[in-house]
């Protein structure tokens, strides 16, 4: 069973990123610090080509059921993955974007970070259109080593280094615990195809109990990953540890390749069984939902803030997997998609807002910004109601079909310990608000920020309004992904 | 007897009395500056006039050319569910009759105002940018009142009976506090509109239980339905069937206490004194106070219904009439004297209608409108010529000063004491006649404090005359040199009102009193109809004279005036005498019966008392700050607290996510498997 | 002629645009962002005069109806449309906010483009939450209202504005968040956001009492109810004038509306059942407010804690007629309840914006809300003081202004349901006229209490032209109601047949 | 007891011990030795399981390199090992009561539902494991085998990455800066005035 | 006899092994790191034995990768610690409190 050469074909935009990656890596090596930006351009190109190679490749399949499983099982292509992945090029490239002038304000403008940057992409590929237990694992591995390196790429940074530490611990911690549960997996179904686990879980889920006793260990591996109390202790530290770029990084995209994980596994695998994780996701998703809102309150630091708020939208996309039906898959890949939008928004600009020597991290920092600049803060303004569900963001959409789904799951009350932690959450968002506009400013500097930066972040923003005024446009698209 | 309508009455003629003194109103508020003072008294007396002449002929239609009454609508107010809420007049011989006494004694009143408000600009303080025109707003208000009072008595349902109502309350507040820079005048009107809303807050309901019961506000259909109501029964408490009747009734006489100042919602009309002399004869004398009255007798055929609704107004009034009459005998204040007169006579009034001698009612209504009015302005003109000097203590022999107001006193005065002859003689011996062959609970009660009341009345009355009129003169140099009789704008009203409070009472003791004059307009039950057991033994106006002669009232009434003579005049030394023997009595009765104390102290300090409490303890302890801020406190302090679970160190988030696991292991996996 | 235009929609969106091109021009000349916002918002009043003038009163049906299709997915529709409850808020809105715009034109100096255009977006918003059919339609425009009301008070707002606008927000958003709960699970059943479909639903007497509390939260923060009602003092006293007149004017209708089209026709028997608890609360609100607001010492408080009294009418008007069935059997008096409470808003809407300007044309001048800063105002400012009585009296509910009229109807009708719920409702005429008249006592009457208000000036020609407007419309609406509750029978009536029919399976 | 039982006892109770030792031993180092000790008897164990491949592998790869990779650390970061045995006993309660209970339920449920397992069918003679792994390894899962290499790719570039110093002593060259060198770099013109005549 | 069960629950043992361990052992994280390498033997136990028992190679080759990904793992992993030593001098977790809260 050689492989054709011409199964390959649909993984052109893989092995784009990968050889672009490869030769950004070798040609970084040959480049003066004066020119440093080629790596980050070339970056851009990679995405942009990824990006035009995917939408031809599955061009077909748009709005159709049709998917090609291919190289053993291994990889599979469908409209869920062709939407997630180039919602992943997307977010990257804006996040990429937005890194720009700070990583050279910082002296880490470096060929390594963007190398390490679009390998993670490449993960995050991978976990997207994995088939088998195998390409999830290692599409997860090679996301997550790359993150921990960016996590410690600034070297001389002790804060950064000792939440790489952390976040390297704990992630291997996680990754055991699903293995081990891949492992009962692999046992009781006898295969590492997902499409054969899920037969057999058809057949047997309801009898065969190791199956439920391994989807403990997966739910455990595939919350960390989400960052689903109590498997979301590393996010705050992490968030708040790493540069702010690397935060931006690892806030946007991983989401919605943690969410394909979840689908790949959870549902397309052990579909069956939704009766067992579905009580489990919901002891993460109440945790979440509290953890995130409760402890979010208490922070002065707003990217630790944020990162409770991470916890917390986590929380929400869980509620709507946990409703296990179509509903509620295509509500949280929606969720999944502009959560990751608006987070690389708001990160986007404290990155933009930091310069040499300045880190806008704490609340304080964004003291006045209506003064010092109205337009930040009303993009800001859109990004933070978009995060409290205030409509018209598409915030509010997002969490609205998600509570749809809930509640065609015949799970009202979850619904609204939804929204009652969300109305703790709305204090600290609009906490952010009030401190840009109505506190007066401490720190007059200007805000240097390249057009460039300036016009993504705009677009970034009013894309959360625009998809609020009209959401329907990628509500459909996530609705037909899932089939 | 009805005589054969010959004649309508035209809708045009009713809408022009009540609008001509809108008009004046608006003109003479809004364009104050452009028309000037003398063009503000002008149009205003104009529309009075004009509401006055029309008025008469009214009168002279239905009274004499035996038109029909006129009961229709103007104009839907709104309608909701088919009931209609309407503006419309009611005009009949006992509309006409209010209609011409309102509009002849406002008229007065115009013009004695004149007089009365022509240096006003002294009361105020020279940058007071309201001084300025205030002599164009009084007037303004003034003729504004004659308008609500003109929609009040010619309505011809209740809520345009309440629109009237509560709109002479206002008038009447905007004038108690017409001075506004005083501290009493502005206390007094405020005062004056709470006590009243008080008792329009039982009005309302009235009106309220009447729609309830009749489905309609309309005094026809009202009326009309009211005998087969009957016997209804409506429970306030559970379990408890009252007549509903006389819930109606009672609820409505709650308003007529207000307004007509009747015990215990009399407290305002001594303090409304604050206001200028002229409205204290036309609204709190003659014609706003006795809206109750009036209103109690055109529901007649509702209280007629409901003896209990009818001994719950003779008692009120009883005690009103005697006990207020006593307050009279203590007060310094030249006005306050007249004004506690007018409370006891309101009380006779009241009585009145407890014994179901409407017409009673209505008469003395009438002449006291006159002879009140009369006592009203002379106290004013005494006023004017004191330099606003009211305290009775600098006064005294005046007559010598003020020829015409001293004569017109002592007729006003006899009239009000029912001297036999004046005005105020019939309709006084009426009242206490008809009391008399009442048996009504409580009407032993009424009759003894009318009977009482008359020698009070005749005291306090005469005290007052003697004290200013006669005697030791104790004002000032200053004043003395100046004192002169005041001009004919005030003097010419005066001899105007003395002349109806002489003689009308003789002229229309018969038709109003013993006659059909009423007509169909009072409804009284054969059984409560003590006026027509009078009536068999009247045999005109002289005979009733006589029989007054004989009577005892009219001994009690000699009594009083020998008294305040023998005590004012004769003996001064007996007053100070009686006020250390009676020492606690003489205090009761100044802080009269402790009324005002008491419901400073209960409603106005207890309501503010309770006020606060809620507000501190409910809004903003319990709701705000144990409920609102509590819960983000407590939100905000289990944050702090809770965020120490992130400690940072690594060991602690390892072992979350495995306690995690084991919480998932256990509770979901192994309770399945043993399943 | 101008009915064949989509109006509703003009209305809706005339003013966002609108709003937002005074954003734009905001940045550049203040003076030009004011002249196009009361272009705009006169325009937008314009716009909104044929729904009245063509408006078909004879008919419950929705009219000026517009359809399209905007979330397929969850079966959500643009879909627009009046009847005799929404028709007059709307008016009532686009109304308010031209005075607003004029009352702010030389006050507001610190970005008054923002300002304007917070006040014009929030304008397109209330017009929506009015004009939809849709329930997700309708949730987008009830809670994107809060954003610009969140910026009025907390930009432009007093000394504790912060404080005030985040516990607005939350309280509010608080309300609002179950209420979307209950509109998806009545998705479910019934596969569709029409709020006309809503009210054809059956659900049971569980389901039904649910969706009635999850509604009541949102609508009694909004009205405010006792004991949801702490948000609006500390709002009003703290958002600039036009904040404070838009807050009393429209948005606390906004609750009111509420209940008469969602918590009512959707969930009838159980506010059959509950229909005690808001009683109760709406009583409170008169009795216990009364006396809370006899206490203030804060104008802009004082007049606040009134509007909750007022309120309290109108969630009372509303929910009488489940005890008038049980009394009488019948219906009668409902029609004149809820009827009652329409009106009331609609006089609301006009007297407690014209008292807030009031306040806040003394409050321009003097820098002080407190009644203790005042006295003989009446002095230096008589056309002034003339209308504040004017506005008091009709604050205190006087025949022949619109403040009378809607407290009449209710306790009119309420007396039908049970004598102690008119005779609690009538104690207004007396705390209503103690707390409002003492005010007027303290502030504009008396002695001259202090140079500040020797000071004073009198109304100028932009004032005196608010202050007429406001009383030409509460004397007219109080002398001649009907042809306000002429366009409401019809719906009315409608409600109330559908209301006392069980929805129960 | 079958002799393979017998092995299999023998070896899983080292290198539970073995376990137990890295976990609890006083000195880093010690337990890296252990931990090579557990891999050497799971990997005689694997033998028993006919994974002849995995085994060695995991004897040349983790004995031979990571262990000592980790060795190499420990001896190379100069840490306090006094300090870092602190508090051991105070959490060892809690640890034995959630390990005990996590393995408890584990155990319980394993050997429930594999208490049974049949005994495979023996391989045949001519069975390679090797071979076989080989055989699917670049067929069947070429892709993940691909994306391995990637991993190692990137392991490489993170240890370069984070652990590469230039140290500010040493010398060493720049290509990119040798290419890049001008000529106003390095050569300074200096107008000198001529010096006055005397 | 020793059947698929005892592989399993050594398999378990090791795993809880570790637990216990990345728990207990709060001062280094060198044996932290180690831990988790057990962690990834008994995952590879499980592994080999289904393998084993189901005949199938695809545990095994999936044991493949996993040392694969454990040996990259293990030199970023230890990268990671050299940097934070090289940071803070200290590699006591009792120390890397830095964030907290």
């Amino acid at each position: 069973m050689t492989p054709d050469v011409a199964e390959f074909a649909p993984l052109a935009a893989e092995i784009f990123v990968l050889a672009m990656a490869c030769f950004i890596l070798v040609l970084d090596a040959y480049l003066p610090d004066t020119r440093r930006l080629i790596a980050f351009r070339l970056t851009q190109v990679t995405l942009l080509g990824a990006a035009v190679l995917t939408w031809m490749q599955y061009d077909t399949m748009i709005g159709t059921t049709d998917r090609m499983v291919l190289l053993g099982g291994t990889y599979v292509a469908d409209t869920l993955s062709m939407v997630l992945k180039l919602a992943v090029y997307a977010v990257s490239a804006g996040v990429f974007l937005y890194s720009r002038d700070y990583l050279r304000d910082r002296g880490i403008l470096k060929g390594e970070y963007f190398v390490l940057g679009l390998f993670g992409v490449l993960g995050m590929m991978v976990m997207i259109s994995a088939h088998n237990m195998l390409s999830v694992y290692l599409g997860l591995e090679l996301l997550s080593l790359s993150m921990y390196t960016m996590v410690a790429f600034q070297r001389q940074n002790g804060v950064a280094s000792e939440a790489a530490m952390k976040y390297f611990v704990l992630g291997a911690i996680a990754s055991g615990m699903l293995l081990y549960g891949i492992s009962m997996i692999y046992g009781a179904s006898g295969s590492l195809d997902l499409a054969a686990i899920g037969r057999y879980v058809a057949e047997h889920g309801a009898e065969d109990r190791i199956l439920a006793f391994g989807v403990v260990f997966i739910v455990a591996g595939l919350a960390f990953k989400l960052g689903n109390a109590p498997f979301h202790m590393w996010v705050p530290d992490i968030y708040n540890g790493a540069p702010t770029s690397v935060t931006l990084f690892i806030g946007a995209a991983p989401k919605i390749a943690a969410f394909a994980m979840v689908m790949r596994v959870l549902v397309e695998g052990l579909g069956g069984l939704h009766a067992d994780w579905t009580p489990m996701l919901i002891i993460l998703a109440v945790g979440s939902l509290a953890v995130g809102n409760v402890i979010a309150i208490a922070q002065t630091n707003i990217k630790r803030m944020l990162a409770y708020s991470t916890i917390s939208h986590m929380g929400f996309v869980v509620l709507g997997i946990l409703a296990a039906n179509k509903v509620g898959y295509s509500g949280a890949m929606f969720y999944a998609i502009t959560y990751a939008l608006t987070s690389a928004g708001g990160f986007g600009l404290l990155v933009l807002l930091s310069r040499a020597g300045f880190e806008a991290e704490k609340l304080d920092d964004l003291k006045g910004l209506n003064d010092r600049n109205p337009w930040l803060a009303f993009l800001m303004l859109l990004l933070m109601f978009s995060m409290a569900g205030v409509p018209p963001t598409v915030g509010f959409y997002a969490k609205l079909s998600v509570l749809q789904a809930v509640v065609s799951a015949d799970m009202v009350w979850l619904a609204a310990v939804a929204v009652f932690f969300s109305i703790i959450g709305a204090f600290y968002y609009i906490r952010v608000v009030k401190v840009m506009y109505f506190d007066k400013p401490e720190d007059e500097a200007p805000i240097f920020a390249g057009f460039d930066a300036k016009a993504v972040l705009s677009v970034n923003g009013l894309a959360v309004l625009a998809l609020g005024v009209y959401p329907s446009g990628l509500m459909a698209w996530c609705a037909k992904a899932l089939g | 007897m009805d005589m054969t309508p010959n004649m309508t009455l035209s809708e045009n003629v009713l809408l022009s009395i009540v609008l001509a003194p809108l008009a004046g109103a608006i003109v003479a508020g809004l364009f104050s500056k452009a028309i000037g003072r003398a063009g503000a008294h002008w149009v205003t007396i104009l529309g009075v006039l004009t509401s006055f002449l029309l008025s008469l002929t009214v009168f002279k239609a239905l009274v004499f050319d035996g038109a029909a009454k006129f009961d229709a609508t103007v104009y839907t107010w709104l309608v909701s569910e088919g009931v209609k809420f309407e503006v419309g007049f009611l005009v009949d011989k006992l509309t006409v009759l209010m209609m011409t006494v309102v509009t002849f004694v406002s008229l007065m009143v115009h013009i004695y105002t004149i007089g009365y408000m022509a240096d006003d600009e002294h009361n105020w303080d020279e940058k007071s940018l309201a001084g300025k025109n205030s002599y164009q707003r009084f007037f303004s208000y003034i003729s504004l009142f004659t308008f609500s009072m003109l929609m009040l008595v010619m309505a011809n349902n209740f809520m345009q009976l309440f629109f009237g109502w509560e709109a002479v309350g206002v008038v009447s507040y905007l004038l108690i506090g017409f001075w506004s820079t005083r501290e009493t005048a502005i206390y007094a009107n405020l005062k004056a509109f709470l006590v009243n809303r008080v008792g329009d807050f039982g009005f309302l309901l009235g009106i309220a239980a009447v729609l309830m019961s009749f489905n309609s506000l309309n005094y026809a259909e009202v009326f009309a339905a009211a005998p087969r109501m009957a016997d209804a029964t409506f429970q306030v408490f559970p379990g408890v069937d009252w007549s509903l009747l006389s819930v109606i009734g009672i609820l409505l006489f709650v308003g007529a206490m207000g307004k007509s100042a009747q015990m215990p919602l009399h407290v305002w009309l001594p303090d409304s004194m604050e206001g200028p002399t002229p409205i204290s004869a036309l609204i709190h004398a003659a014609t706003m106070v006795t809206a109750g009255i009036f209103m109690v007798a055109r529901m007649s055929p509702i209280y007629e219904l409901s003896e209990t609704a009818l001994s719950v107004v003779l008692v009120i009034g009883a005690l009103t009439a005697f006990f207020t009459g006593l307050l009279g005998l203590v007060q310094h204040d030249i006005k306050r004297v007249v004004a506690y007169s007018t409370l006891s006579q309101l009380g006779y009034m009241t009585v009145a209608l407890g014994a179901s001698a409407y017409s009673a009612a209505i008469f003395h209504l009438m002449t006291h409108a006159f002879f009140k009015a009369l006592l009203f302005l002379a106290a004013g003109s005494v006023i004017i010529a004191m330099h606003h000097e009211q305290d009775m203590r600098k006064m005294g022999g005046l007559k010598k000063y003020m020829p015409i107001t001293y004569w017109t006193s002592l007729l006003g005065s006899l009239a009000l004491i029912g001297f036999p002859g004046f005005s105020g003689f019939f309709s006084k011996d009426g009242i206490i006649e008809a009391v008399h062959h009442s048996h009504i609970a409580g009407s032993s009660l009424a009759y003894f404090s009318v009977t009482a009341g008359v020698f009070i009345t005749a005291l306090y009355s005469f005290r007052m005359f003697f004290l200013v009129f006669h005697g030791q003169e104790r004002m000032d140099e200053h004043t003395r040199h100046h004192l002169h009789e005041t001009p004919a704008v005030v003097t010419v009203p005066l001899m105007l009102l003395a002349i109806p409070s002489v003689i009308l009472g003789f002229f229309t003791v018969g038709p109003v009193l013993f006659g059909d004059y009423f007509g169909d307009a009072i409804y009284v039950a054969a059984a409560h109809d003590g006026l027509a057991v009078m009536g068999e033994h009247f045999h005109g106006a002289f005979g009733f004279i006589l029989h007054g002669m004989m009577g005892l009232p009219f001994w009690l009434a000699s009594a009083g005036v020998f008294t305040a003579w023998f005590i004012y005049m004769k003996r001064p030394d007996i007053a100070d005498v009686f006020q250390d023997k009676l020492s606690v009595v003489h205090r009761i009765l100044e802080n009269k019966y402790g009324f005002d104390d008491f419901n400073q102290k209960v409603f106005g300090d207890g309501s503010r008392g309770l006020g606060g409490l809620l507000w501190q303890v409910g809004d903003v302890k319990v709701i705000d700050g144990a409920a609102v801020n509590g819960s983000a406190r407590l939100v905000g302090w289990f944050s702090t607290v809770v965020r120490h679970i992130q400690t940072g160190y690594l060991y602690h988030y390892a072992f979350a996510m495995i306690i995690g696991l084991l919480v998932l292991l256990s509770w979901v996996v192994v309770p399945g498997f043993v399943r | 002629m101008f009915t064949d235009l989509p109006l509703l929609s003009l209305v809706v969106w005339l003013p966002i645009i609108g709003g937002f091109l005074v954003l734009a021009l905001g940045n550049n000349s203040d003076h030009a962002a004011r002249r196009l916002a009361l272009m705009v918002s006169l325009v937008t009043f314009m716009v909104s005069l044929p729904l009245w003038t063509g408006f078909d009163s004879s008919t419950a049906a929705m009219q000026f109806q517009e359809r399209a299709s905007w979330i397929p997915t969850f079966n959500v529709y643009y879909h627009l449309g009046v009847d005799g409850l929404s028709m007059p808020l709307i008016l009532l809105t686009t109304f308010t906010v031209v005075l607003v715009v004029i009352a702010g034109w030389e006050v507001i100096q610190n970005k008054p483009g923002q300002y304007m255009a917070a006040f014009l977006i929030m304008e397109g918003f209330m017009n929506g939450v009015f004009a939809s059919l849709d329930a997700m339609l309708f949730y987008v425009f009830w809670e994107a209202m809060l954003i610009p009301m969140f910026l009025i008070i907390g930009i432009w707002g007093g000394p504790r504005r912060v404080y005030a606008t985040i516990k607005f927000f939350l309280y509010t958003f608080l309300g609002s968040v179950f209420m979307l709960v209950a509109l998806i699970y009545m998705f479910w059943q019934s596969d569709s956001f029409a709020i006309l479909d809503f009210h054809a639903l059956k659900l049971t007497l569980n389901a039904q009492i649910l969706i009635f509390i999850a509604f009541l939260l949102a609508f009694a923060v909004k009205v405010p109810m006792w004991p949801v009602h702490t948000w609006l003092p500390d709002a009003h006293v703290e958002a600039p004038t036009g904040g404070s007149v838009i807050l009393a004017a429209i948005m606390l209708k906004i609750g009111g509306y509420g209940f008469l089209r969602f918590s009512l026709p959707i969930a009838p028997d159980a506010a059959h059942t509950l229909d005690w608890l808001i009683i109760a609360m709406s009583l409170i609100a008169v009795v216990y407010i009364g006396f809370v607001a006899l206490v203030q010492s804060d104008m802009k408080k004082l007049i606040a804690y009134s509007s909750i009294a007022h309120m309290g009418f109108v969630t009372l008007g509303f929910f009488i007629i489940f005890t008038i069935l049980e009394n009488t059997g019948g219906t009668s008096g409902a029609v004149l309840g809820i009827e009652g409470g329409m009106v009331q808003m609609v006089s609301h809407g006009f007297i407690s914006g014209a008292m807030f300007l009031g306040v806040g044309v003394m409050y321009d001048r003097v820098h002080s809300r407190e009644i203790g800063a005042y006295g003989g105002v009446v002095h230096t400012m008589p056309k002034f003081a003339g209308f504040f009585v004017l506005f008091a009296m009709a604050n205190s509910g006087l025949p022949g202004t619109s403040g009378f009229v809607g407290e009449f109807m209710v306790i009119l009708a309420s007396f039908k349901a049970n004598f102690w719920y008119a005779f609690l409702a009538a104690t207004t005429l007396i705390l209503g006229a103690a707390y409002t008249l003492w005010m007027v006592k303290r502030v504009i009457y008396g002695p001259v209490a202090n140079e500040n208000v020797a000071a004073l000036e009198d109304l100028n020609s932009r004032e005196f032209l608010i202050m007429a407007i406001l009383a030409v419309a509460v004397l007219a609406l109080g002398v001649y109601p009907a042809p306000l509750t002429e366009v409401m029978h019809a719906s009315v009536e409608n409600l109330v047949q559908h209301i006392a029919v069980s929805k129960l399976p | 007891m079958a002799f393979t039982d017998l092995v299999f006892y023998v070896f899983a109770a080292i290198s539970v011990f073995a376990g137990v030792r890295v976990i609890s031993s006083r000195n880093p180092v010690h337990s890296a030795l252990y931990l090579v000790l557990a891999f050497f008897t799971t990997s005689a164990l694997w033998l028993l399981l006919e994974a002849e491949f995995l085994a060695i592998t995991l004897v040349l790869v983790y004995v031979g390199a990571v262990m000592v990779l980790f060795l190499f650390v420990v001896m190379m970061l100069d840490i306090n090992l006094v300090s870092l045995r602190e508090g051991f006993a105070r959490y060892l309660p809690v640890g034995i009561a959630v390990g005990g209970i996590i393995v408890i339920e584990m155990i319980m449920v394993l050997s429930a539902r594999y208490g049974d397992m049949p005994k495979p069918a023996p391989h045949p003679a001519s069975y390679s494991n090797t071979e076989e792994l080989g055989g699917v390894l670049y067929t069947v899962y070429v892709y993940p085998f691909e994306i391995a290499a990637v991993i190692l790719l990137v392991a490489i570039v993170a240890a370069i990455t984070l652990t590469l110093r230039r140290r500010p002593g040493t010398k060493h060259q720049d290509p990119a800066k040798q290419v890049a060198v001008k000529r106003e770099d390095r050569v300074r013109l200096v107008k000198v005035p001529s010096e006055p005549r005397q | 006899m020793v059947g698929l069960s005892h592989y399993l629950i050594l398999g378990a043992v090791m795993f809880c092994l570790s637990v216990a361990g990345i728990f207990l052992n709060r001062k280094n994280v060198i044996i932290l790191l180690m831990s988790i390498e057990l962690m990834l033997l008994a995952v590879n136990t499980n592994f080999v034995a289904f393998s084993h028992y189901l005949g199938d190679t695809a545990g095994q080759i999936f044991v493949f990768f996993i040392l694969t990904v454990a040996a990259a793992e293990a030199a970023i992993g230890l990268a990671i610690l050299v940097v934070v030593f090289r940071n803070r001098s200290t590699i006591n977790v009792e120390d890397l409190d830095a964030m907290k809260g």
